[in-house]
């Protein structure tokens, strides 16, 4: 009983760092309707310039991160700038805005490899203190708890400014129909490039957040997590805020049940996958996704 | 007019590793030692003695750059011999084409079962797990009286693999139970639930196949969970690198590690290449530093005996003549299957240091 | 005497880059397999997966039942065929990233039971596979492929592909089994993915499960991109350039590792930005 | 028995009734008008018609045969073809390629002599395309055949579904409000297009709101008001009816 | 003069939808814009709303030239459009989209002002909650021009707004526009209905193939025989 109730506080804490990335991803996923696939590298780069400024810098880490997190909203401005901006209105947006973005992601991680090394490294023990606590047998961490509530903090407040604010509602109307926000006097492009800012400071603080807890950052550590956030905001829903956070979950409980249950984790990625696959068939637009409008 | 090389020999070398892609961490120190070695023996080759004019490329950790890089050393720069690829799937490939155009490759971080059978100009110097792991499990056994153990290991790669493989049956060899096996995925940094599980089943010890990437946080989220001290963590050559204790930190207390170099070996010329490489880079070498440093001093020793104009041939032929070369590594020779043979160790991390506790 | 100089540096190039000709050949074939499925408005990140459906069943006959090639060829463009049309009928109702993603975790699952299975060798691969695959083989395959998406362009086929592309609703509404023709071009799709997959594992000598992940499914479509998929020499130009891009920065001297793979990337960008209709745009004169 | 036969049609959305249990039927041959107020559900009923969505029950007969359970391209092979409210071309393609793509139906173009090139291959293409020249033609829009339909004004939009949907020649076409965004001209040519098709041998369901259009277009017409079918019969009529009147028509300011 | 526009030149690629077109729009006024279908009309009114750039000729808003002026200033400035083909915001509510009108301009009144358009457009009460792109077409129409009464328009662009309306509504939307312009908003109003909205204008300007043609009082245009020709026939 420990051993499932460990496990499940397992599922929930990496399924909330799945979230806490993919939250950013969909934040623009939902708006641009593409996917900014530069997204991992931000996250990467957000973890690595904390850790310098901690490490080099000798800052405090409350100091360095929301400098770093600030460092990756530029990023995203910088992102938007130069891979979306200009292919605004071509017809094929959807497809170069993908392929622009990966493209600026391998001149991220090419500068990251080149700046920082390839190898990994990690946050200086006496970072951030870190209590563990053992409860019937079941292990938490004090970061994990701050993890799983920033995650939560964030999917509660991101949904309400989306949902009731001026900003909020003023970025869905641009993903509705970015024309018709136009002509309703919402500056279009200050919107996108101030989500982008979000969704990259979002992305960078949980670069910051994945780095402490797991004590490992390298120049590749975006690639890994890439196409779980993916699953996840499209398990979730896309553009839906809850859905992020929620299939990061689920999809995260997904692969520790798997091991729970099999006692061994051989297929734990392909149990995951065939999930996503499952849930899709059932649901084709996600657990949380928009429903379909009419179209006739 | 006479050759360059006339006046001032120099052999061309072909060294490819991974700079980009899966395997840069470890491509990026593979290339530090090599070159160290290249400039040593430049340098101490003087005006008279024998150059190495090193041609260094990347593999991108993709077998198809792989092949374009050796087809280009071997038909545009004409190489004399050639050093890598890192990976061990690259390797498989490549070596093919060394073999088919009759250039001596070797390989200083391969380690997956075929390599060198590839042909005979397909050599290495790193040990293989198989090599290693045996006399690792025993002495564990011994010293801390083993009889269950969990294992944990990487199954999407080539070296966790034939690593889990090795102790598989180094385990089965000396009767110690496997309760269970977990596996895990490159790049994955958490590993809760599969040491959840580990930890319920109460192993006296926990066996470990995985590159230092992966093993720095198996080690620091096992004693996280609360897996005591008490259950050492068996690691072989993938956790032999001074990261592991940079970033496992004090969890790495007590790891037992089998591997094809120490850092602390005594040997002289050792502690002189942990030095200069430490002087040079501001990071202590690791596993894959020493062995790269090591394949240059080696072909350079074959391309010593073959003598200008350094025909790739004969250069095979004295490889594979190498008898009791001293190196880093130790005392090194080639196997009649051009594999190396020289002694692995086993360490323990004590007080953050690797200490060699046996043989 | 010219003409023997002529051979010879028609020998020695082709001894250096030969083999990153044949693999442009096949990453060619590779990215008009995704061509065809983009063709009728699909994005798949299946392919890579249903090109090591197709190493994986050709290797596995030839090395262990000594199959002919030629009919392992066959055999493993079947293969990736009938398991792109079995899939396809569930998964093609969904549209656009919700298709691609299923195509994607579906590439997941193949990668992991490539290395779980025994047959297929694990994470070590399946090593060796005879080496049977030529440089004409490939290009006749690609010659053949290129002129069947230029001609079924303006076949019933091509049409029906077009009409679903640009709105998929009013292609019903005009008698099109969107269903029908959607697997259709998954399934053709897949079959030449399983044949090139075939041909480069016969050509490596070795198939391993990583070489058919999430960065191989993308490279696809960048290929595509990059090329321009208004016609169907598009992907062939985006995958010629792409290829052979290391080779020649390696040419111009641009030192290995993070630099190369930076200005790679930014390459790229530079296509992209500038070349609004993929490298097509230089070849043709349509303007819009 | 009528060419199109509609039976106790009812579809919900959720909780909200569409259509309430629709009966009527389109003779073979004639303009048939479907008019009624914003929302009682007209859409709605050609979606079903053209297979595009089920009805939650009752049943619709074409020609003879069930085709309320059909998919929708099923029901196109059929002979029914329809144009949307909302206007849905082929964005990219041109003009003369959105109505070559609407051949489907009636265009054969084998696969094996276009393989072998052929020039039987490239005598039907040429065919096909002098067809669709002449249905642009009909529509008025001959001078356009090569700027892309996303280029295109509202009306020319409009105009062009109508070519796209003519080129599967059906015997029964289902239009949905083809001259909403055209001037009185531009709606003269197209009644006459219409009439003309009838007289042709089409048979012709329509919704529109121009009442001038509908009224001396149509030889009889069908009100819906909130999913049923409040009137049917000939213009007049309808546009006696009191019903009809007060839920839709309302009394003309202007003349 | 509210509005003033002098020799607009619009291009799309290489070709010219509006060609020098000037016209003139009086503060309190209505003035209708018509002609055949690709003759320049929703260029004309993007131009003027600023959502296609301007080749050429100037735009003057209340004296102040606003040619190169963005998008979302022009409607903070009072200058709302109602666009052809409806453009509702389909996945948000109804509410949200009479909200998102009233985005640039103070937060005071707004829910008194969706209650107001529900009174008119009873059925956007019904279905206040539902997604806009559930609606039908007319009703969404209707949705479109109350969320640009949302914004309190000083000048309000009008394209086709009878378009797919049923003839009860139609009337209802030609009532609605003589009441703004009592309570002193300018209009001005492209419309398919020539014959209704020149008996409701006070000027008109007839554009074909992107040029004005004939320009006057609305009720010397009604008179017009060419007008009366092509624009206002005789039914069928
Ligand atoms: N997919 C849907 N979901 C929810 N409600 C719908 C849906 N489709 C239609 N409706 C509702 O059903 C009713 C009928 O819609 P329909 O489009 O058939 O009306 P219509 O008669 O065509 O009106 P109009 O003349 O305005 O086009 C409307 O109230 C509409 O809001
Ligand atoms: N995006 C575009 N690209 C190219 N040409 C366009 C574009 N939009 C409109 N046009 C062309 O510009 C001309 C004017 O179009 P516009 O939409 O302004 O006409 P309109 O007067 O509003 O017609 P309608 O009454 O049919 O709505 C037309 O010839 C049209 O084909
Ligand atoms: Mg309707
Ligand atoms: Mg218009």
């Amino acid at each position: 009983m420990n051993l499932f109730a460990q496990q499940l506080i397992n599922g929930i804490f990496i399924g909330s760092v799945y979230g806490l990335f993919a939250i950013g991803y969909t934040l623009v996923f939902g708006v641009l309707d593409i996917l900014n696939l530069a997204h991992a590298a931000v996250f990467t780069l957000g973890g690595l310039v904390a850790l310098w400024l901690v490490q080099s810098a000798e800052m405090s880490i409350w100091v360095a991160f929301p400098l770093a997190t600030l460092f990756s909203g530029i990023l995203g401005l910088i992102i938007n700038a130069v891979a979306f901006v200009p292919l605004r209105h071509r017809p094929d947006t959807y497809f170069s805005g993908l392929i622009s973005s990966i493209a600026l992601a391998i001149v991220f991680e090419s500068a990251a490899i080149g700046i920082f090394g390839a190898r990994t490294v990690r946050f200086p023990i006496s970072t951030i203190a870190v209590h563990i606590w053992q409860i019937a047998g079941v292990t938490i961490t004090s970061l994990q708890i701050e993890i799983v509530m920033i995650a939560a903090c964030l999917m509660a407040g991101l949904t309400r400014f989306l949902r009731r604010s001026r900003s909020g509602k003023a970025i869905r109307a641009v993903a509705e129909n970015e024309r018709a926000a136009r002509l309703l006097g919402v500056h279009v492009d200050g919107i996108i490039a101030f989500t982008f800012f979000i969704s990259s400071a979002l992305g960078g603080a949980a670069g910051i957040l994945f780095g402490l807890y797991f004590g490992a950052l390298s120049p590749d550590m975006g690639r890994s997590i890439e196409l779980k956030g993916l699953a996840v905001i499209v398990l979730g829903g896309m553009g839906s805020i809850p859905g992020a956070i929620i299939g990061g979950i689920a999809f995260g409980l997904s692969e520790v049940l798997t091991v729970a249950i099999s006692g061994t984790s051989n297929l734990r990625d392909a149990v995951a996958f065939t999930v996503l696959f499952a849930i899709l068939l059932l649901r084709p637009s996600g657990l949380f996704g928009r429903r379909q409008i009419r179209e006739t | 007019a006479a050759p360059a090389w006339a006046a001032m020999p120099e052999a061309k070398i072909g060294i490819v590793f991974s700079m980009t892609g899966g395997a840069a961490s470890y491509g990026a120190t593979q290339k530090h030692g090599a070159q160290l070695a290249v400039d040593e023996i430049n340098a101490a080759a003087g005006d008279k003695g024998v150059h190495i004019k090193p041609y260094f490329d990347d593999d991108a950790s993709t077998p198809q750059q792989g092949i374009n890089v050796f087809k280009k050393f071997i038909n545009s720069d004409h190489v004399s011999a050639i050093i890598g690829p890192t990976l061990s799937d690259t390797a498989q490939v490549t070596d093919r084409i060394a073999q088919a155009g009759s250039v001596p490759v070797l390989g200083v971080s391969n380690t997956a079962q075929g390599i060198t059978e590839i042909g005979n100009y397909v050599f290495r110097d790193s040990l293989t797990e198989a090599v290693v792991v045996p006399n690792t499990i025993r002495t564990a056994k011994e010293k801390f009286g083993i009889s269950k153990v969990s294992i944990l290991y990487g199954n999407d790669g080539a070296f966790t693999k034939a690593g889990y493989d090795a102790f598989k049956k180094a385990l089965t060899d000396e009767k110690i139970t496997i309760l269970s096996e977990q596996t895990f995925a490159k790049g994955d940094r958490d590993f809760s639930p599969q040491l959840t599980e580990i930890k319920s089943q109460s192993p006296d010890a926990i066996v470990v196949s995985a590159l230092v990437e992966e093993a720095s946080g198996i080690v620091s989220q096992a004693r996280q969970l609360g897996i005591p001290a008490s259950v050492p963590i068996i690691g072989g050559n993938g956790f032999n690198s001074p990261s592991l204790i940079k970033n496992a930190g004090s969890a790495a207390e007590g790891v037992l590690i089998g591997a094809a170099w120490s850092s602390t070996a005594s040997n002289p010329l050792n502690q002189k290449f942990v030095k200069d490489y430490t002087a040079k880079y501001g990071n202590p070498p690791d596993q894959f530093a020493a062995q790269a440093y090591a394949g240059v001093y080696i072909v350079y020793d074959a391309i010593q005996k073959a003598g200008a104009p350094f025909k790739p041939a004969k250069i095979r032929d004295a490889l594979a003549g190498i008898k009791n070369l001293d190196s880093v590594l130790g005392k090194f020779s080639f196997t009649s299957g051009r594999d190396a043979d020289y002694k692995p160790v086993l360490q323990e991390v004590k007080n953050g240091k690797f200490v060699v506790v046996g043989e | 005497m010219i003409p023997m100089d002529l051979n010879h540096i028609f020998t020695q190039f082709y001894a250096v880059y030969g083999s990153l000709i044949n693999f442009i050949g096949i990453n060619s074939l590779l990215a008009i397999s995704l061509y065809v499925t983009l063709s009728a408005g699909q994005l798949s990140l299946g392919n890579a997966a249903f090109a090591g459906i197709g190493g994986y069943t050709a290797g596995i006959l030839t090395m262990y039942l000594n199959v002919p090639y030629i009919v392992a060829l066959f055999a493993a463009a079947l293969m990736s065929g009938a398991i792109a049309m079995i899939l396809g009928f569930p998964v093609l109702r969904l549209r656009g990233v919700f298709l691609a993603i299923a195509t994607l975790a579906f590439g997941e699952v193949v990668r992991i039971l490539a290395i779980n299975l025994q047959i297929t060798g694990g994470a070590e691969g399946l090593t060796p596979i005879p080496d049977k695959t030529q440089a004409w083989m490939i290009f006749t395959a690609l010659a053949l492929t290129g002129y069947f998406m230029a001609v079924l362009r303006r076949s019933r086929i091509g049409w029906s592909f077009a009409s679903i592309r640009e709105d998929e609703t009013a292609a019903k509404a005009m008698g099109i089994n969107t269903t029908w023709y959607k697997t259709l071009a998954f399934t053709i799709g897949a079959m030449i993915a399983g044949l090139a997959g075939a041909m480069s594992a016969h050509l490596n000598y070795i198939i391993t499960p990583g070489e058919f992940g999430f960065s191989a499914a993308v490279q696809l479509l960048i290929f595509n991109i990059v090329g321009g998929t208004r016609v169907w020499y598009g992907p062939i130009l985006g995958a010629a350039l792409l290829t052979a891009l290391p080779e020649i920065l390696r040419g111009f001297g641009v030192t290995a590792g993070p630099v190369r793979m930076g200005v790679n990337g930014f390459i790229l960008l530079m296509v992209i930005l500038f070349l609004p209709n993929g490298l097509v745009s230089l070849f043709s004169h349509n303007k819009d | 028995m009528a060419l199109l036969e509609i039976r106790s049609i009812i579809r919900m959305f959720g909780g909200l009734c569409a259509l309430n249990g629709v009966d009527f039927s389109v003779e073979e041959g004639e303009i048939h008008g479907l008019i009624g107020p914003n929302g009682a559900g007209k859409t709605t009923l050609l979606n079903i018609l053209s297979g595009m969505a089920p009805p939650s029950s009752g049943q619709v007969q074409f020609a003879g045969r069930d085709i309320h359970a059909l998919p929708a391209y099923q029901v196109a092979s059929l002979g029914v073809a329809r144009t949307f409210q909302n206007i849905r071309l082929f964005p990219a393609m041109t003009c003369l390629e959105n109505v070559i793509a609407g051949q489907h139906l009636t265009a054969s173009r084998p696969l094996l002599p276009r393989l072998l090139q052929l020039p039987s291959a490239w005598r039907l293409d040429h065919e096909y395309e002098k067809d669709a020249r002449s249905t642009l033609a009909r529509v008025g829009l001959e001078n356009r055949a090569r700027v892309r339909a996303q280029s295109l004004s509202y009306g020319e939009r409009r105009r062009l579904e109508i070519a796209r949907a003519l080129a599967a020649r059906p015997r029964l076409l289902l239009l949905d409000e083809p001259v909403a965004g055209m001037r009185q001209g531009e709606v003269t040519q197209v009644a006459e297009l219409i009439r003309i098709l009838a007289g042709e041998g089409m048979t012709i369901l329509l919704i529109e709101h121009n009442m001038s259009f509908v009224m001396t277009l149509c030889s009889r017409i069908t009100v819906l008001n909130f999913g049923q079918v409040i009137a049917t019969g000939t213009p007049d009529t309808v546009s006696r009816h009191p019903h009809v009147i007060e839920a839709y028509l309302g009394v003309d300011k202007s003349s | 003069m509210m509005l003033e526009v002098n020799h607009l030149t619009v291009t799309y690629g290489p070709i010219e939808a509006v060609h020098d077109v000037s016209l003139n729009v009086e503060s309190g006024a209505i003035v209708t814009l018509i002609g055949p279908n690709g003759a320049g009309k929703t260029t004309l009114l993007n131009a003027l709303s600023g959502v296609i750039p301007v080749r050429g000729g100037n735009i003057l808003f209340n004296g102040q030239d606003i040619t190169r002026m963005s998008p979302h200033r022009r409607v903070a400035e009072g200058i709302i459009q109602v666009p052809e083909g409806r453009l509702v915001l389909a996945g948000m509510t109804v509410r949200e989209n009479l909200e998102i009108g009233a985005y640039r301009r103070p937060k005071s009144g707004i829910a008194a002002d969706i209650a107001r358009m529900q009174e008119r457009f009873p059925i956007l009460k019904d279905r206040i909650e539902a997604p806009a792109g559930s609606l039908s077409g007319g009703e969404q129409q209707m949705l479109a021009i109350a969320r640009g009464l949302m914004a309190h328009p000083k000048l309000l662009l009008l394209d086709e707004p009878s378009l797919g309306l049923a003839p009860l509504v139609v009337q209802m939307v030609f009532d609605i526009v003589t009441e703004l312009r009592q309570n002193g908003l300018t209009i001005l109003l492209v419309e398919q209905n020539a014959r209704q909205s020149l008996a409701v204008s006070d000027n008109a300007y007839v554009i074909e193939s992107g040029a004005i043609v004939l320009e006057g009082p609305a009720a010397k245009l009604r008179s017009d025989p060419a007008v009366i020709r092509t624009y206002l026939g005789q039914g069928l």
